[in-house]
């Protein structure tokens, strides 16, 4: 009994990584098909695991292993990129964070995600920022490593009238709604981003609230939205 | 056989459902009871918590930040205060980071009751859901000798507490621990080993660890996809390292590793881990001044910090950015249900009608802290 | 007080026929009306009171003329009755108006006639068909039109999904409930109420009643599997799928308010009430005293038999009170794969029993 | 096989299980009984000494009183709401520390303060107020507190207000005086 379903397992992991998730999901049991799901995801990994192995990346362990020990993580990282990734780092005055242009952020965002001496698995945060009225828009990204247990900042900055940084939706998946909150805020347009809409406020909602020049709108839907309070002021 | 696949159903869980657990819309598409997708819309509560703060001073921030995650307020006042001294490069005395600690563990217990009460509301089962609240209401009465309030504390403020102890306090504690101890092996019997809370929740609504990652998904329910992660052990704040207390994590007893059945017990022995390190904190509980390190006026200088907690719902982080003035430049906050309401439509595809009630309610979200 | 004695003591009977009928079955119904009514507060009343001291709190305390007139909240179920009939009746703009408005009667209608053949006592029973257990089983199954007319009929999706879970759920239950009759009625060799419940009178050996529970040990799991199968079809927890509060609002009744609201609560009452008095019609003995000759003239009957029913309607208050709600495919599997192997295994069972023993 | 029966025992017995928790408490429930009978029962108060000393500060959360014979005008309060619900107008006056019967105006307060303000406005819209406590602290008269605080003995707890109008909820604590019998004292206008 337990060895037919075991095949039927295997089967049907097998059809699936070939891209044929039908098999798996009209497995009629439910046990068995959450059984199934859940070796599909195991599969994947090891296959993942087997390319990481095969690919040779000497090149770049040796880049991390020739910075000076004594620097600090975030300067590793700086100076991983900016040979990696020529022209991307803006400045590196600063040893909290790392201050990059808008370009290449994808690229370099999966490359931080699996180069293995930093695997940066899990983005924490995603935080618009403005720098006044007038002045530019940043993103800052709190990245963190679930293996190495390490974390960096990295803040690209944008233009305030044509806000444009790429999206990193497809590289960490908590992104889609830290960037549409980051949107929904400050008019930031992430690009690549399959869902560019708001979030928190309503989609016909004027203006970008986190934004230091933001007015509230009069009425909204005939609602008047600025606090109206007798005897008070 | 082949399969016949009608036209789908567009269907609105909420605003206002039963257990939607405050006004979360879930725009459903259902295939008869099979639900193929799930989109989980927010904002019904957003207040602009964040623009209110660059509004006020950072001591006026505290009472907002009760209104955010409004059933363990303790923890997020903790997770503000951690994140501004580390900032102002504040050292609280250690009678206050004692204090800290335990009214933190409670609250994360009351929390903790909250949210498997209300899930067994969800799946059927009344009468657990009334006694945990039975129990959570001794907590509550707690801090109501504490600081006066039931709910939003205002208690811990940065530097220090709003005032100390009450007499009495900690032989209360005391006595509502040992009370409160056995009390989880009830609920044990009553609801975690039932075969029909079993059947509904083992198996259902698994969460890979490696999906919970790239989604930000954290605290009790990252643990419960197997995950060995807790900020209390891996990034310690506070005193949280003098403290001996295991991590649990789901083990996939009842099916497989990181479905629902697991989220839940991962915060079933949570609450006894937390009890463990009250029963340490009283114990080794010093004398001194909690009003010592207050500083007279709250000016962080210039720069920003981003420091994480661990709060019931996993990890609270506050991104603040000062620019020297007594008003905050920019706070951000990452609240840990956020994430975790971000990997509903991924994992209740394929599930019927009933498992989405049963996911969403074991991601224990709380709309006030998504919405912020 | 059967119909046909009725019938036959009215002077005028063969006069006018069809009045005397009409009559008769009006004087008989009324008294199970107001039964249906009576029974429904006191079951609130208790479902209240129990659930509450089963929860650690006290439930209804005080209510009726005056804040606190009342102790114990006694007259809470007066008062939710009250509410109920002056409430607005809120019919929906798209609903189908005309079925909207019946559903509720059908589903009373359903419980209210089972009634007829329930013996509450020695000569206490509307009509005393040869058929009686067959006729409760075939008019039972009539709630279930107007629970699906009312999912349908409301114009909402969770209605619709209420009515439908609701349809599905009944008519299979339905069927280990029929198969686990059939057990007692090849034991008993009638279909009749009475019949059935004469034949358990006397003892076992002297000591145990000779109630078919004890009868022999697949009567006893017939027992279980009807009552279960019975509880599934009064829609309560653990089987309240077609109204789960948490899923579906309140599943096919989302859209009712008032009065209407009031009926399918009232038949829901009336039906576990129905299921009860089979139960102890077929197994626990009926109206027979539990100890041989004690108590157990006619009078006593009825007291007997409104105990045991009750304490059944208790069982399933108790039930409702502790256990999580199944899943729809959970509860389906549960009656296909337990319930149907089993009242099958029960039939051949019996049949050897009473071929060996009987 | 063994599986499907082992699943029916399972069932059964952690069903009885759970039934007989809830008939034990069922059946103890005089013992086990928490509700409260609200309007005729009161939980207790916690029990606190009252008092302004620090260690053991008399914490409530309630409706916000104000003594004004007490109040200097400082504005502290007004300043640290973190929702902006206090508001406070107050004109200088020449006669420091002296009482003004004519305006209900007394000079010294009870901490023997003498006051060189004159409070005409003290309104706090209770339906705004948070609960969060912080006006209370930084008061240097002890005058703003919440009932049944450190001078409950004076202002029983009050939690339970009620009204019909919103603009009710506005509680104004100032003397009700028109602003010509205050001006005779005026010296300038500060706020």
């Amino acid at each position: 009994m337990s060895e037919d379903l075991d095949k039927l397992i295997s089967d049907a992991v097998e059809k699936a990584l070939q891209g044929d998730m039908d098999v798996i999901n009209n497995i009629e049991d439910r046990v068995t098909r959450s059984k199934a799901k859940a070796a599909l995801v195991k599969a994947k990994r090891l296959a993942k695991a087997a390319i990481a192995e095969d690919a040779p990346k000497p090149e770049e362990s040796k880049a991390v292993e020739a910075l000076p020990a004594e620097l600090s993580l975030t300067e590793k990282v700086s100076a991983v990129i900016a040979k990696k990734f020529p022209n991307t780092i803006e400045s590196d005055e600063e040893n909290s964070h790392i201050q990059m242009k808008g370009k290449n952020w994808f690229e370099i965002a999966q490359y931080l995600r699996d180069n293995p001496d930093f695997l940066f698995d899990s983005l924490q945060c995603v935080t618009g920022y403005d720098f006044g009225e007038n002045e530019d828009l940043e993103v800052r990204y709190n990245l963190h490593s679930m293996t190495h247990n390490h974390a960096i900042e990295i803040r690209i900055k944008t233009d305030r009238n044509d806000p444009k940084v790429p999206s990193v939706e497809k590289v960490w998946r908590i992104g889609d709604w830290f960037e549409r909150e980051t949107y929904d805020m400050y008019g930031i347009v992430f690009e690549g981003h399959s869902n560019m809409t708001r979030i928190l406020c309503p989609e016909d909602w004027e203006g970008w609230p986190l934004r230091k020049d933001y007015e509230v709108q009069e009425t909204y839907h005939g609602i008047v939205v600025p606090k109206v309070k007798d005897g008070w002021e | 056989m082949g399969v016949i696949h009608g036209d789908l159903m567009t269907l609105n869980i909420g605003p206002q459902h039963p257990s939607t657990h405050g006004v979360l819309r879930l725009k459903v598409k259902t295939d008869g009871e099979i639900i193929s997708e799930v989109e989980p819309i927010i904002g019904y509560l957003h207040r602009c918590f964040e623009k209110h703060c660059e509004n006020v001073t950072y001591d006026q921030v505290i009472p907002y930040t009760d209104r955010c995650d409004y059933i363990a307020s303790m923890n997020n006042n903790f997770g503000y205060a951690v994140t501004i001294e580390a900032l102002m490069e504040i050292k609280v005395p250690e009678r206050v980071e004692y204090i800290r600690i335990i009214v933190a563990e409670l609250n994360r217990i009351a929390s903790h009751l909250l949210a498997l009460g209300t899930y067994g509301l969800d799946v059927g089962a009344f009468t657990p859901f009334l006694y945990m609240f039975r129990d959570r209401e001794r907590i509550l009465d707690l801090f109501e000798t504490l600081c006066g309030a039931r709910l939003l504390y205002n208690y811990i403020w940065v530097g220090g507490l709003s005032h100390d102890l009450p007499r009495d306090f900690v032989e209360s504690v005391f006595s509502f621990l040992d009370y409160f101890e056995p009390k989880i092996e009830e609920y044990n019997e009553l609801l975690t080993y039932n075969k029909i809370f079993i059947e509904r929740t083992a198996d259902i609504g698994v969460l890979p660890p490696e999906v919970a990652i790239s989604f930000g998904v954290t605290g009790p329910n990252l643990r419960g996809s197997g995950v060995k992660w807790d900020i209390r052990k891996d990034d310690p704040y506070s005193i949280y390292d003098k403290f001996d207390y295991d991590i649990p994590i789901g083990a996939g007893e009842m099916g497989t590793v990181g479905d629902c059945w697991d989220r839940y017990y991962v915060r079933m022995v949570e609450m006894k881990e937390s009890a463990k390190i009250i029963r340490q904190a009283l114990k080794g509980l010093p004398a001194g001044d909690v009003h010592q390190a207050l500083p007279k006026k709250i000016r962080p200088p210039k720069g920003s910090i981003y420091k994480r907690t661990e709060s019931p719902r996993g990890d609270l982080a506050y991104y603040i950015v000062s620019d020297g003035s007594p008003i905050p430049y920019r706070l951000k906050m990452r609240s840990p249900a956020f994430t975790a309401l971000s990997v509903l439509g991924e994992i209740s595809q394929g599930w019927m009608m009933s498992d989405v009630i049963a996911i969403l309610g074991s991601l224990d979200i709380v709309l006030g802290e998504i919405d912020r | 007080m059967t119909v046909d004695n009725l019938i036959n003591w009215f002077p005028f009977g063969t006069e006018w026929p069809v009045l005397t009928f009409v009559t008769a079955v009006i004087i008989c119904a009324l008294p199970v009306f107001l039964f249906i009514a009576v029974y429904a507060l006191v079951a609130i009343y208790a479902e209240l009171k129990i659930s509450s001291f089963m929860q650690d709190k006290v439930g209804p305390m005080g209510q009726g003329v005056g804040l606190h007139a009342w102790k114990f909240g006694i007259l809470q179920p007066v008062a939710d009755a009250l509410k109920l009939i002056l409430k607005e009746d809120i019919i929906p703009d798209l609903a189908d108006k005309k079925l909207f408005v019946m559903a509720p009667f059908i589903v009373f209608v359903g419980a209210f006639i089972s009634f007829a053949a329930l013996p509450f006592g020695q000569n206490i029973i509307i009509a005393d068909m040869n058929i009686g257990i067959f006729y409760i089983l075939a008019v039972g199954s009539l709630s279930v039109i107007g629970i699906i007319l009312a999912g349908w009929s409301s114009n909402n999706k969770w209605s619709l999904y209420g009515g439908m879970r609701s349809a599905a759920q009944i008519i299979s239950y339905e069927i280990p409930a029929g198969l686990s009759i059939i057990s007692i009625v090849m034991l008993t060799g009638t279909l009749s109420m009475q019949g059935i419940i004469e034949f358990q009178s006397g003892t076992i050996w002297g000591v145990l009643p000779n109630w078919i529970i004890f009868n022999n040990p697949f009567s006893f799991i017939a027992f279980f599997i009807f009552f279960i199968s019975g509880v599934a079809e009064c829609n309560r927890t653990p089987f309240d799928i077609p109204e789960a509060e948490s899923e579906l609002v309140a599943g096919a009744f989302t859209e009712y308010s008032g009065m209407r609201y009031a009926f399918f609560f009232l038949s829901e009452y009336a039906e576990m009430f129905v299921i009860s008095a089979i139960a102890v019609t077929a197994f626990l003995g009926g109206w027979n005293s539990p100890i041989s000759g004690f108590m157990n003239s006619s009078g006593w009957g009825v007291f007997w038999f409104m105990l045991k029913s009750l304490s059944l309607i208790f069982l399933m208050i108790w039930f409702r009170w502790t256990l999580p709600r199944l899943r729809v495919d959970q509860l389906m599997s549960i009656c296909w794969k337990v319930f149907l192997p089993f009242s099958l295994v029960n039939i051949f069972g019996v049949g050897i029993w009473s071929l060996l023993v009987g | 096989m063994y599986k499907y029966f082992n699943n029916i025992f399972v069932a059964i017995s952690s069903i009885l299980k759970g039934m007989s928790i809830t008939w034990r408490h069922m059946i103890n429930i005089r013992k086990g009984n928490v509700t409260l009978q609200y309007p005729e029962e009161r939980w207790p108060r916690p029990e606190r000494d009252i008092g302004f000393d620090l260690d053991s500060y008399n914490v409530i959360r309630s409706r916000l009183h104000v003594d004004i014979d007490d109040c200097i005008g400082c504005l502290k309060c007004e300043r640290v709401c973190p929702v902006q619900c206090i508001k406070i107008v107050t004109t200088k006056a020449e006669t420091k520390g002296e009482d003004l019967p004519d305006i209900g105006h007394t000079g010294i307060t009870s901490n023997g303060t003498k006051k060189a303000l004159i409070v005409s406005r003290f309104d706090i819209d209770m339906s705004e107020c948070c609960y969060c406590n912080l006006c209370v602290y930084p008061c240097p008269e002890e005058c703003i507190y919440m009932t049944g605080g450190p001078n409950s003995h004076k202002h029983p707890i009050d939690y339970e207000f009620s009204q019909y109008d919103r603009n009710d909820l506005i509680y104004k604590f100032a003397k009700d005086v028109d602003d010509e019998k205050i001006s005779k004292y005026v010296s300038k206008k500060i706020k």
